[in-house]
């Protein structure tokens, strides 16, 4: 889509400000990260729920804890995704995925890890579709499976849902048979959580870029909150570093540990415990309305709920700085061994 | 066990490569094995989270050191030394070759035909190989809905050979996947609404020749003959054919049986708990070395 | 004249915002600083290699501070210190907000419209705004043959505005380039190969309204009528509009002619000559300040 | 173009060794870098013409000093690239472009950066097409100037070069209009200078990307040569800062210098008098070939060619560790100022 933008002036909000401003009932929203595991927005999301927002459009590349948030408080109504789990360490399923899908409280457009990626590249791109090999005679591509068209969401109306999910083509170039053509996906708000961002926007992560490249440039607006902003000339001394350029940033929200329970490489490690109690308090309805009534509407602002977590859960999710996650984290049944060296390496080098 | 890295590399060459006897392991090691000897040292491996990687990392330590470890979310040949939760953990990131993201991972590796083994989990499975992670009954009005194909889809399509891990129950190896996520030998041929062979849908492409390679249960090692329908290939020690058709939802070729499972190893099975996964994050309570192997873990 | 960085700084605010008198500047000094006029603060500027990057970094100094500049081998928003000679030299890297290639450039930020003025030179220009830079004379038998489009075709076209610099001949503003390499407000349909007003083949698109704003020579400064003919704007201090009209190939419009173009001031011509091209790259010998300025500049 | 491979066991080559090995007659390349500036891959390239290859099918984004050398030398039938010219520094024209296009030595498809950009990325894609924007109405889309439909290349025996050079198709899924279709770019051996390579092929490079993280993965053979092998474990330490992945690596070439007369950031300078020396000679024929003789065939081997140079040519483009240029080089008609600090900055911050 190409639609002319003036320079932004990025803005400094705090975490009230900025959902305040930016969200609203009905918007077409995506975030960072990857699935429970990587700098997922959950601070933004947190806020977003406790305003009362709702009716969102979600497109995302995999669901995770900030999608089984929305549809734990009822605030999906439409669904791009591509996997509609959460936690790998809870078993994947959302029980409330799959009572609102079967209600049909959310209509979802369904597609693979591949093929949302590339979906959210031509975004990226402007461009309104892009060829694609994978999945080929999947019923992903059934067209009986289009929940959008059963609900007559195809009819062009809504500029941000495709008037098609796919088409089929036959290469014209190399004579390489047939392939997929997939719409751009171009949401309306995206939230990344990073973890350093310069005061004028520049923007950097380390570990799994997921499909945070290409979010930055498919939406319209872009908001990103952070474990700390420093000063921009600081950003730039490494400029090679840098994924996120200063000009494509609307707002920066500062908010420590604004990913947890998921983790931010180099700067702490994923909450698995947490996790899976929110999961055991899923199974049932008041389990759930009771999590939520102590975990996000009880804390009166980001800050309680921090404290209310207490040191020594944060502690323990100290990463150590040469590995970018905690060697001492208790994740299965035995703690884990005290290796400093990758055993392959040792035994075989690279 | 507390052991130092050098003192469990030391152990890895001392501890005998012989067959571990029925009993001293459980069959989810034993299927953690085989899994690992489908990979080649050449293979660049793209994994899915839990037991494949277990396979991966094991065969990493023994006969496929140079195989290539990808994971969807960017990562390029980590080398952990704590088993990953998730295929975007942080431990999965350990001195990688390079860190990128899904575009890198599957609209580029995979997609230009990089991936040579594509390794992945499975709810169900049907007697072509295709798998069903998105829902059983109707599309519209499922009995059950899954989180739907992550991307299993994409590396079952897009890798040259796929091997599955699948829990070996009724319920999960169907006669047809009432949706197929993720494509067999079999499939929807969408111009004509057929089923038909892949081969022929798509020949004259590489996509011919893509498609699942074997399917190593709890119970057996199953592969597809020339077309595309499964068969019994072995069955793990201490399991019968017959039981394994009881828990099979099809009528199951078992004309092909080549014989037993090659047991795992007492030095494959120190190496998937005691370095791949000590933590137990996958693997269950194992039963107990034998008392000479016992011994020669105590003296190091 | 050597001076520090701050030296420079406190000159520029303390040295005259007046206009300078004919004589005092060269006409590619006037040019460059007419081409800065161009420049918004909330402007995102695709520059080329050369004088562009002269009115850029002239604007930056100046009434732009925020305009962002971003040059197609990667580079987005880089502080120099040093005058790049070419769109991928390492002096305009530092400070940058970040590095990518091509594609990030003019895959992403130009295609998804992030661009509003393209900053560009060019060898010819048409009356309807369309540069050539492949060749003169047909196509596969050309007499003269060019280097073709690098990335001007791209930033001439996804651009929200765009600015040309070119020098003023008569060979080099023609009636109608023998091949268009960037289009201007007219071009061929080439569903139909009819020559017509681009606003009518890309109705309802946001191509109809993408085009050359300005084209700013070392004699005048021309813009386009609604029809999309170039017409005069200003002429150059010193430059009459018979001189400009000897020099253009075709029936030039004078009939909107507004008057002069600004002179530069003593402040501008000082930032373009000691901060931004002190090395003279691009800029010729200029000719020397007037006494009174000298005195400030050397009491400093 | 999906096309299974095995893991390439990367090996470590001389120059002369893997210009051998790989460089055949006639072969489909492509080289990394940016026109006349950076990284381009200029030692292989010098190795290639005095081994005597010919005939190559060059796919470029953007010419540069090493498409100059190889035409200079006529090694070049068939060129597809956005442009054709050379050396901002010497005014961009290439004589012998010129030439050879008029006298029909070289058959060209033409199109523009982002065109080329956009094509490489399919390649790397492995689909065979990508939608662009760019360039609506120009002539390069013009039917009647398609070079290789003329000489008859697009009858899709050469599996590198499309049976179209482009498409035209509304967009059906957003209902944009008409955009382009063009066809993937899929060189044979792409060859790419990068400053930095980890014994197993991780390697990086700092400053600008040019098109080479596509080059990477749109060829078949990936041939790096770098100013510096080092261990793969130190290459390792910063994952994210790799662009080139080890798997994709076919052999590594360690080559001081081997971008020269082109700079590599960090490391050395680009040499603007040595290329306004060879702009000079190559305006007539005899005084190309006596640059030829003397600089490319006259030194025995590339140690010679960098003793040629000399220690005080080498040492006048030594970098600043803290720019990667060189703040002395002597580069217009006043020397470079004394500057620290950008003025702009210190001016108005960022």
């Amino acid at each position: 889509m190409l639609r002319f933008r003036t320079r932004k002036k990025t803005e400094i909000l705090s975490l009230e400000e900025a959902v305040k401003k930016y969200m609203h009932d009905g918007a077409c929203i995506a975030h960072g990260g990857f699935t429970s595991f990587a700098r997922k927005p959950a601070a933004f999301v947190w806020e977003t729920i406790r305003q009362g927002f709702k009716d969102f459009h979600v497109v995302e590349k995999g669901g995770g804890y900030t999608t089984f948030m929305l549809r734990a408080t009822k605030r999906i109504k439409i669904e791009e995704s591509c996997w509609f789990g959460w936690g790998e360490m809870v078993g994947k399923l959302d029980v409330n995925f799959e009572k609102q899908f079967k209600s049909k409280e959310i209509t979802t457009a369904e597609y693979s890890h591949g093929g949302m990626s590339m979906r959210l590249l031509a975004g990226a791109m402007g461009i309104p579709f892009i060829p694609y090999y994978g999945v080929m005679g999947s019923d992903i591509y059934n067209p009986e499976c289009d929940q959008f068209e059963k609900e007559e969401l195809r009819d062009g109306k809504n500029p941000r849902i495709a008037r098609k999910k796919f088409l089929q083509m036959e290469d014209p170039f190399y004579g390489e048979g047939t392939l997929y053509l997939l719409p751009a996906l171009r949401p309306e708000i995206a939230i990344i959580h990073v973890p350093k961002a310069g005061d004028k926007g520049t923007a950097r992560w380390e570990g799994v870029s997921s499909t945070d490249k290409e979010l930055i440039f498919a939406c319209d607006k872009l908001i990103l909150t952070c474990e700390e902003i420093v000063s921009e000339e600081k950003m730039r001394e490494n400029p090679t570093q840098n994924q996120i350029p200063s000009f494509a940033v609307d707002a920066i929200v500062e908010c420590r540990w604004g990913a947890h329970p998921t983790g931010v490489p180099f700067y702490y490690d994923y909450d698995a415990k947490f996790m899976q109690d929110i999961n055991k308090a899923s199974m049932t309805e008041e389990g759930m309305k009771a999590w939520l009534d102590e975990w996000v509407f009880g804390p009166k602002n980001w800050g309680e709920y921090l404290k209310k977590l207490g040191v020594e859960r944060l502690e323990g999710l100290r990463v150590s700085s040469t590995t970018g996650y905690s060697n001492k984290l208790m994740r299965g049944r035995v703690a884990p061994p005290n290796i400093t060296e990758p055993l392959s390496v040792i035994k075989s080098g690279f | 066990m507390k052991k130092s890295g050098e003192e469990l590399i030391k152990l890895i060459d001392i501890i005998p490569d012989e067959s571990a006897k029925e009993g001293e392991y459980g069959l989810i090691e034993l299927a953690s094995i085989a899994d690992s000897r489908e990979v080649r040292n050449d293979d660049i491996v793209f994994a899915g989270t839990g037991l494949p990687m277990l396979g991966m990392m094991t065969a990493n330590m023994l006969h496929a050191p140079n195989a290539t470890l990808i994971f969807e979310a960017g990562i390029v040949d980590g080398k952990s030394m704590h088993i990953p939760m998730s295929v975007s953990d942080q431990r999965a990131c350990y001195m990688a070759s390079s860190l990128g993201g899904l575009v890198d991972i599957f609209g580029t590796y995979l997609q230009s035909g990089f991936v040579t083994l594509g390794f992945l989990g499975g709810a169900a499975i049907d007697k072509y190989g295709g798998t069903n992670a998105t829902c059983i009954g109707d599309y519209h009005n499922p009995q059950h809905r899954f989180p739907g194909s992550g991307g299993a889809g994409d590396i079952g399509s897009l890798s040259a050979r796929i091997v599955y891990f699948i829990i070996q129950e009724k319920r999960r190896f169907v006669e047809k996947n009432e949706f197929t996520t993720t494509v067999g030998w079999w499939c929807n041929d969408w111009k004509t609404g057929k089923w038909r062979p892949k081969k022929e849908i798509y020949r004259d492409t590489i996509f011919a020749d893509t498609g699942p390679s074997a399917v190593i249960t709890n119970m057996a090692v199953f592969r597809f003959d020339d077309s595309g329908i499964m068969y019994l290939d072995t069955v793990h020690p201490g399991v019968t054919v017959e039981q394994v058709k009881e828990n099979c939802g099809f009528e199951l070729n078992v004309s092909m049986v080549s014989g037993e499972t090659t047991s795992p190893t007492y030095k494959e099975l120190f190496i998937l708990r005691e370095v791949v996964d000590p933590e137990g994050i996958f693997l269950p309570i194992a039963p107990e070395y034998p008392s000479d192997i016992k011994e020669i873990i105590e003296k190091a």
